[in-house]
């Protein structure tokens, strides 16, 4: 099939316009010793009856019917079908960047109130209108650190903050001169001492994640607090969601918030697309990367939207722009709004209780199975890890075969301490029941 | 009322969202977390009902003009027809709920169509080693970067310029700047081409890459890319490829067989993943072997199992690491996937045809009002000038584009590329048809005609006029509660 | 452009879909068809692109007011919020694409939750009996009515009449002579309630039923419904209650329990079946348990099979037939069901609850611009009358309606029900809010200060100003062929 | 939950304004006697999460997961995705009756345009904007063919009708004084012989389907002859589908032609809604049920659409309304509109003419299953009877067993031939490939 639109005979009327015989006199642009010989070796074209057929089939070879106790960074959380209808309206998702704003301001005053609710969310004072995900947030929040800070001997990361996103972090400043120095956790929280001892006057940022990797709750006043006493920024990375029960991170002191935002009404998808937020304190405003929506006025005075602070921006800076990332996730980032618009602040608790509640009761019982215990003490929310005493592979593909998904393996995630080989990460939802959680238990009993 | 800034809408009390009771044993939160780090209230966000929230995000919807209501010209951004089966496609039960940490055995029907679409792409570029993982074109530049970097730091070679010409996108050179490397730009040419002997200046052997693209922001192909290519690769740099306009090429040539040794692809432009007003994009990127170590991970590779095709997932060995979390913007490959699989070779290859058939009759026509500078011929989009326009009349390209609003066209891109004055870079795409074009350009002639004044005070009949988009610099307000404080 | 009439958009040659090659061997089809019924070119119709439908109709659809993003008070149609979550459930696997003729034994899942449907709109109704069956409001009172003929019949009594007051809706009159009755209008009553001196005059021997709305078309509860039953069972007649205002009164009273026989729903006004642009509607009637016998069918019955509860199909045994082929419109019976089963009987009952405080505060507050006949109190709706107004300054309810438009709310139904004067019917549902009531008032005020020409002229800001309805009735013109030929 | 919209709070301020002390005071309209006491006997209220599981389980208790086969009047034809993209729009949905036309011109323009394609695909000159399904389209058809003839005596429906439809029109007639004569049928198609024999001047219509019940091909031409010889109007249902090959109704001189939508992009779900088409040439114009869209103009001139001819309807003739029909069938219109426009010419002869080589090549191989062999000599369409030496159904378990859906078994339609007990039917459309027809043959062979 195709999508083509002008018939044969208006292709010759047009050709007739421009003044050709053909279509290949047009392609003389290219020259004829770089033309392709031949056609491109692809798969035959599909109907849209034959694609749906095709892509049915592939689907059932993927397994998503078992009950997801799965987290590790993306959780199965509830997806109000609201989000789905306005995320699925044309008007949105086959617009583009709102260069006119006059043809633009349903996405602009959009893209303003998440700003503005990510603002709420958080406590802090300005909210960019998001960036590609968790991974790239921290990396892009390091570097605005560097930029505030004028800092770019030393970036701290807690080995709490997702293993990615780290990894993200090395891989944007592999060709800096910036030190990346990975502060351990101990007993699943970041180690306090071993922070006090490596921070000094090169650090640009500490960056720490709540909860953390591991699910556990990180003392993040405190590590905003060492930070602050060194003149470094402290960056958090935080589970939107878990604001509906825990402090916001302006509140207890954090200087940047940063955000995988998935879990705000944002399908699984294997992975992405996914949201990025990032927010902070007004004073950075100007060194903060991605895009801004602004409240103006129009030339009668009426209150509108626009692109705001531009030149930040890479298509006016170019090469001084504060980053290169050109769109925001624009669609996410509606998605976000509407849920976080639908939620209110009674719905994020109640969401956010009903996570830790199912999370605590899963926890308790999961512990009855002989060889499973919570590898940390400390408290966590809707997510911990559990050490096994066999092989941590072996204990989820135990409950795959008895219909749940459990993990990841903290032992796939490279740089992963041995220690942490026989663990594996459960998360709990709003979405699971006592009686799904009570029969993870019992399958893994037997 | 329902367009009032929905925290106007709010009102304490009322609900949208329920949820269910708990049906766990449930203990104090204080004793599950430490107090102090509870809140003491729940963030203060707007309380709303569920229809109040859809009438509100409903109205604003349509405050937008997109490729499904309107002809979107906007050049670079190839704003084609986005296919609604792609939507209920992505959705599938198996596709759209697939955890990204699901056991590779868990995925393989997601693997499989992954490992195709990284086949595809890299038989469409020439290049043969892909990765899927960057998250959009910017990210595909700063991946490639770091490719090139790893490559020569492997070679012992130090090499610290990029080079690019002066028509670049502004995201070549912020995405070198990001990499560490200086940033050279060629001087301006007289023909809209990159001038063969400025470059030939500009490289030396601390050269890593010239990045360009082809056809460039012109819409001109860069004819002489293969001598281009040459040039650096006979100082030891390598050629990247910017694929914004691949809808120009598909088919027809292949950066990999002019020169390229990398390359990104927009998927949401070339390839039907719908703009989202802004996002989400992906820019896979392909590269010639002898990089291949070195892309961002995983990738997927095949093997077999049982005699059967198994995918799995890999790292490169010598990696430059993750560009993001997970495997990367997989909803909107999907729709890259979709696309390919339903066009096939001949039907990429007439997407191309007739994205430069359509532009070079708009082309044709449009000259008859404004000069397009610097050739008789474009690629899939095309650069005119509103500068005599300006000089003689008073009417500037934004005033154009603000015009065109009232008569239900978008605007084309305006101002951009930097290097003609007055630019408005129109790229009409394959998907309209003549008849849309033809009333383009009855009402460009229209606008034209009108008196200047009017067109100064363009739009009228949008939902507000232009806006004072200097104040706002001055003075961004940049959330509900900084313009409540105001 | 893109609203032209779709056939101009039509260019010979122009394909949206495409449908997979032939896999089968393939024969000449006049050879499996005898020749002279084959047609000798396919239909006459439009040729597009798949985009150029989707930017026509997108676009349509923007020229439109409805619910999703307007106040939309049209009194008797209870246009309520409906529930983005009906319309994805709806469609799930398994649910929205089950074969009509799918076994018992393959379609348990659905068969329960029509059963359970049957269960309770009995419950809500307090007539046990329910048949699911009838596709709108209208065929289910011509179901009902057939219910009662055929239970007269097998007393062998013959009733030819049926009564019903003058404020009926037109649908009454129009059943009842479908199903061949005598029709007899009750003339208008002082007070807008049933004349009980003049119900009884109309009513004898040969009386088959009453029909009656309740509340009534005017948004008054009938408080002599008890004996006004008494009147017509004593006849040996039947109480119909046309279901249309069923918003007012779920879980507060009960037809069954007010001396109701039969009744219909509308499952599209009560239950969020969203309206569609006219339909589809569900009309399922509940009746007595005396008249059970006669209910269209197929109705799921519970059984049980292995001890667990199993659900059949089975048709009454003195049916009055089928209404309908296949099983009743299931697609918006399950948005009833989904309804029902997230509201509770608290919740239900606080919809009607909600929907008397909004019509009753709306109805205060317009009395200062309007008078509202009748009563000081209503249920769910009212009648305002522009009798006034217009006597004095020449405006009238259409006036006002269309003037509505211009301010962003759709017009309340106008000039019904016949007995008031420039009849005004506002039901503003459950769903909105006090905030929008108020803006609607204020706008009220606002039209009503406006000169009385401006009025006549309005709308001013619709897509179209008024019709010349006249002229289209006297040479209506009802297809594309005769438009062209004209 | 709940849809409420003000909070306590309001509730208070509007009982002020109202002169009342709380809600129960605005309820003493309803006498205190007739207010129920206590509470409706509904079942608990549940979340949006938790209906979506409850759906999720019912759901599973059908099945739908065969490859199906099956007709009887509604099939598994593909609905391409923009049908449901346009159909999913709040602004078509949530509308109402198109009482304002100066706020409908969305929905009016798009009926007008279902009528013109309506037209174009059966010849007629006019088409209402629907009605409810098949069946009712048919008595409809029926009571409109007798104000057309002022004749009330007869109506004769061939035994080919649908089964279901027939009774329809027995429902609808039976308080009239109007006599319903089946004529059978013989080997599968309209006995012309007693068709002549029967009909008389007392006969409004003659009804015929086409292709008929059994899938096969009617005389349409010679039974319209017939009816005209007697002055009686013919009608027939037709399959819309069919008409991407077969000659349009008004083309062999029906008067009036009906349908069953359901073929043109409307889902199965469990039987409705569908669409009822009805279509009949200029003259018949006033005497037609249901809702007409005509052209107008408006003040200015400009061209625009109303509803028409509501002097035939009945909120104005109330009982000598031509029907009680009130609405039509908007959103399912809508969809017939949208399918019809991305078809085309060449997509509707594509699609029916798959459907018919697909369902000869599988009536070819099921005929070498053993026991197995085609009720009917004649041709047929898309669907064709198949008699089994065996017992229907429990040949349509084997079916089920192996994993296809084929049927119904003729014996369930009540008044079925006796001669009909060993027959089901069997459909293909399009959506088949060879592949599985030859795995249904493969599996009733072993």
């Amino acid at each position: 099939m195709g999508y083509l639109y002008n018939t044969p005979e208006q292709e010759r009327e047009m050709l007739d316009v421009i003044g050709c015989d053909n279509i290949e006199q047009l392609l003389d642009q290219v020259p004829s010793d770089l033309q392709l010989k031949g056609k491109l070796d692809l798969p035959e074209p599909m109907t849209e009856l034959e694609l749906q057929d095709h892509l049915t089939r592939l689907a059932a070879r993927n397994h998503c019917d078992r009950v997801c106790f799965r987290g590790g960074g993306a959780y199965d959380h509830f997806v109000p079908a609201v989000v789905d209808e306005i995320a699925g309206r044309g008007e949105f998702y086959t617009a583009y960047t709102p260069y006119q704003p006059e043809a633009s301001q349903g996405s602009l005053q959009a893209f303003f109130e998440y700003q503005s609710l990510i603002c709420a969310l958080t406590g802090f004072d300005v909210s960019n209108a998001s960036l590609y995900e968790g991974g790239t947030a921290v990396s892009e929040a390091a570097f605005m650190a560097m930029r505030v800070t004028r800092r770019d001997g030393k970036i701290l990361l807690s080995e709490g903050v997702h293993p990615e996103f780290r990894q993200v972090v090395e891989t944007y400043t592999r060709e800096l001169d910036t030190e990346v120095i990975t502060i351990p956790a101990v007993n699943g929280v970041t180690d306090l001492s071993r922070l006090k001892e490596v921070i000094d006057d090169q650090v640009a940022c500490v960056v720490f994640q709540q909860p953390n990797f591991f699910g556990c709750i990180e003392p993040g006043e405190e590590i905003c607090e060492i930070a602050r006493k060194h003149g470094a920024l402290s960056v958090v990375s935080f589970d939107p969601l878990s604001l509906g029960v825990l402090k916001r991170p302006a509140d207890y002191g954090a200087d940047i918030g940063v955000a995988e935002g998935q879990s705000l009404g944002i399908p699984l998808q294997f992975g992405g697309p996914y949201l990025g937020i990032l927010a902070c304190r007004d004073e950075f405003v100007r060194k903060m990367p991605g895009r801004l929506i602004s409240l103006a006025k129009d030339r009668d005075g009426k209150q509108c939207y626009v692109l705001g602070l531009q030149t930040r921006e890479q298509h006016i800076r170019r090469d001084k722009a504060t980053s290169n990332i050109c769109t925001n996730q624009g669609l996410l980032a509606l998605r976000a709004t509407v849920y976080l618009s639908l939620m209110g602040p009674e719905g994020l608790r109640e969401a956010a209780t009903l996570s830790c509640q199912k999370a605590h009761y899963a926890a308790d019982r999961l512990q009855e199975v002989d060889g499973l215990k919570l590898a940390f003490d400390g408290p966590f929310f809707k997510e911990f890890t559990l050490s096994y005493s066999g092989d941590a592979d072996e204990l989820v593909k135990r409950a795959a075969d008895a219909g749940f998904d459990i993990g990841p393996s903290l032992k796939h995630f490279p740089g992963a301490p041995e220690s942490s080989h026989d663990s594996v990460l459960i998360a709990v939802t709003e979405t699971r029941s006592k009686d799904q959680i009570d029969a993870l238990v019992s399958a893994l009993k037997e | 009322l329902a367009t009032a800034p929905i925290f106007e809408l709010s009102k304490k009390g009322r609900r949208a969202a329920t949820l269910p009771k708990c049906d766990v044993p449930t203990v104090e939160l204080s004793d599950l977390l430490l107090e102090d780090v509870l809140a003491t209230s729940p963030p203060p966000l707007p309380e709303l009902s569920e229809g109040d929230v859809v009438r509100h995000f409903v109205n604003l919807s349509t405050l937008n003009m997109c490729v499904d209501t309107h002809f979107y010209p906007l050049g670079s951004c190839t704003m084609k027809y986005n296919p609604k089966r792609h939507e209920r496609l992505a959705r599938l039960h198996g596709i759209g709920d697939l955890h990204p940490y699901s056991r590779v055995e868990d995925s393989q029907g997601m693997l499989q169509i992954l490992y195709e679409l990284q086949e595809m792409l890299g038989e469409i570029a020439g290049l043969p080693a892909v990765s899927l993982q960057p998250a959009a074109g910017a990210q595909g530049e700063l991946a490639a970067l770091h490719v090139a970097s790893a490559y020569f730091a492997d070679r012992k070679e130090s090499r610290t310029k990029v080079v690019f010409p002066s028509s670049a996108h502004g995201t070549n050179p912020a995405s070198a700047a990001l990499a560490g490397f200086e940033c050279i730009q060629l001087p301006p040419s007289s023909n809209g081409l990159v001038d063969v002997e400025a470059l030939k200046n500009a490289v030396d052997e601390q050269t890593a890459v010239f990045m360009v693209t082809n056809p460039n922001t012109l819409g001109l192909f860069e004819k002489d890319i293969a001598k281009i290519s040459s040039i650096l690769h006979d100082v030891g740099g390598l050629v990247y490829i910017d694929g914004a306009n691949m809808n120009a090429i598909l088919g027809i040539t292949r950066p990999g067989d002019f020169g390229g040794d990398m390359m990104h692809y927009n998927v949401h432009k070339t390839f039907t993943g719908p703009h989202g007003a802004g996002g989400p994009g992906a820019g896979p990127i392909a590269v010639r072997s002898f990089l291949a170590d070195y892309l961002p991970g995983p990738i997927v590779t095949k093997t077999e199992k049982d005699g059967q095709p198994y995918f799995e997932l890999s790292v490169p060995p010598k990696s430059i690491g993750r560009m993001r979390s997970f495997f990367g913007n997989v909803g909107i490959l999907l729709r890259g996937y979709f696309y390919l699989r339903t066009l096939g070779s001949d039907g990429l290859r007439k997407v191309s045809e007739h994205a430069i058939l359509n532009a070079n009759y708009l082309r044709t026509r449009l000259e008859e009002l404004m000069p397009v500078p610097n050739a008789d011929r474009c690629m899939h989009e095309f650069v005119a000038s509103a500068k005599k326009l300006k000089d003689e009349k008073g009417i500037t390209a934004m005033d154009i584009a603000k015009r065109l609003l009232d008569y239900g066209f978008h605007a084309p891109t305006v101002y951009f590329p930097l290097v003609v004055p007055e630019a408005m870079m129109i790229e009409p795409t394959e998907t309209e048809s003549k008849e849309t074009l033809d009333a383009f350009f009855e009402t460009f002639k229209q606008i034209i005609s009108e008196e200047s004044e009017r067109l100064h005070e363009a739009p009228e009949s949008t939902s507000i006029r232009r806006p004072d988009e200097v104040s706002a610099a001055r003075n961004p307000v940049l959330s509900w509660t900084a313009c409540v404080k105001d």
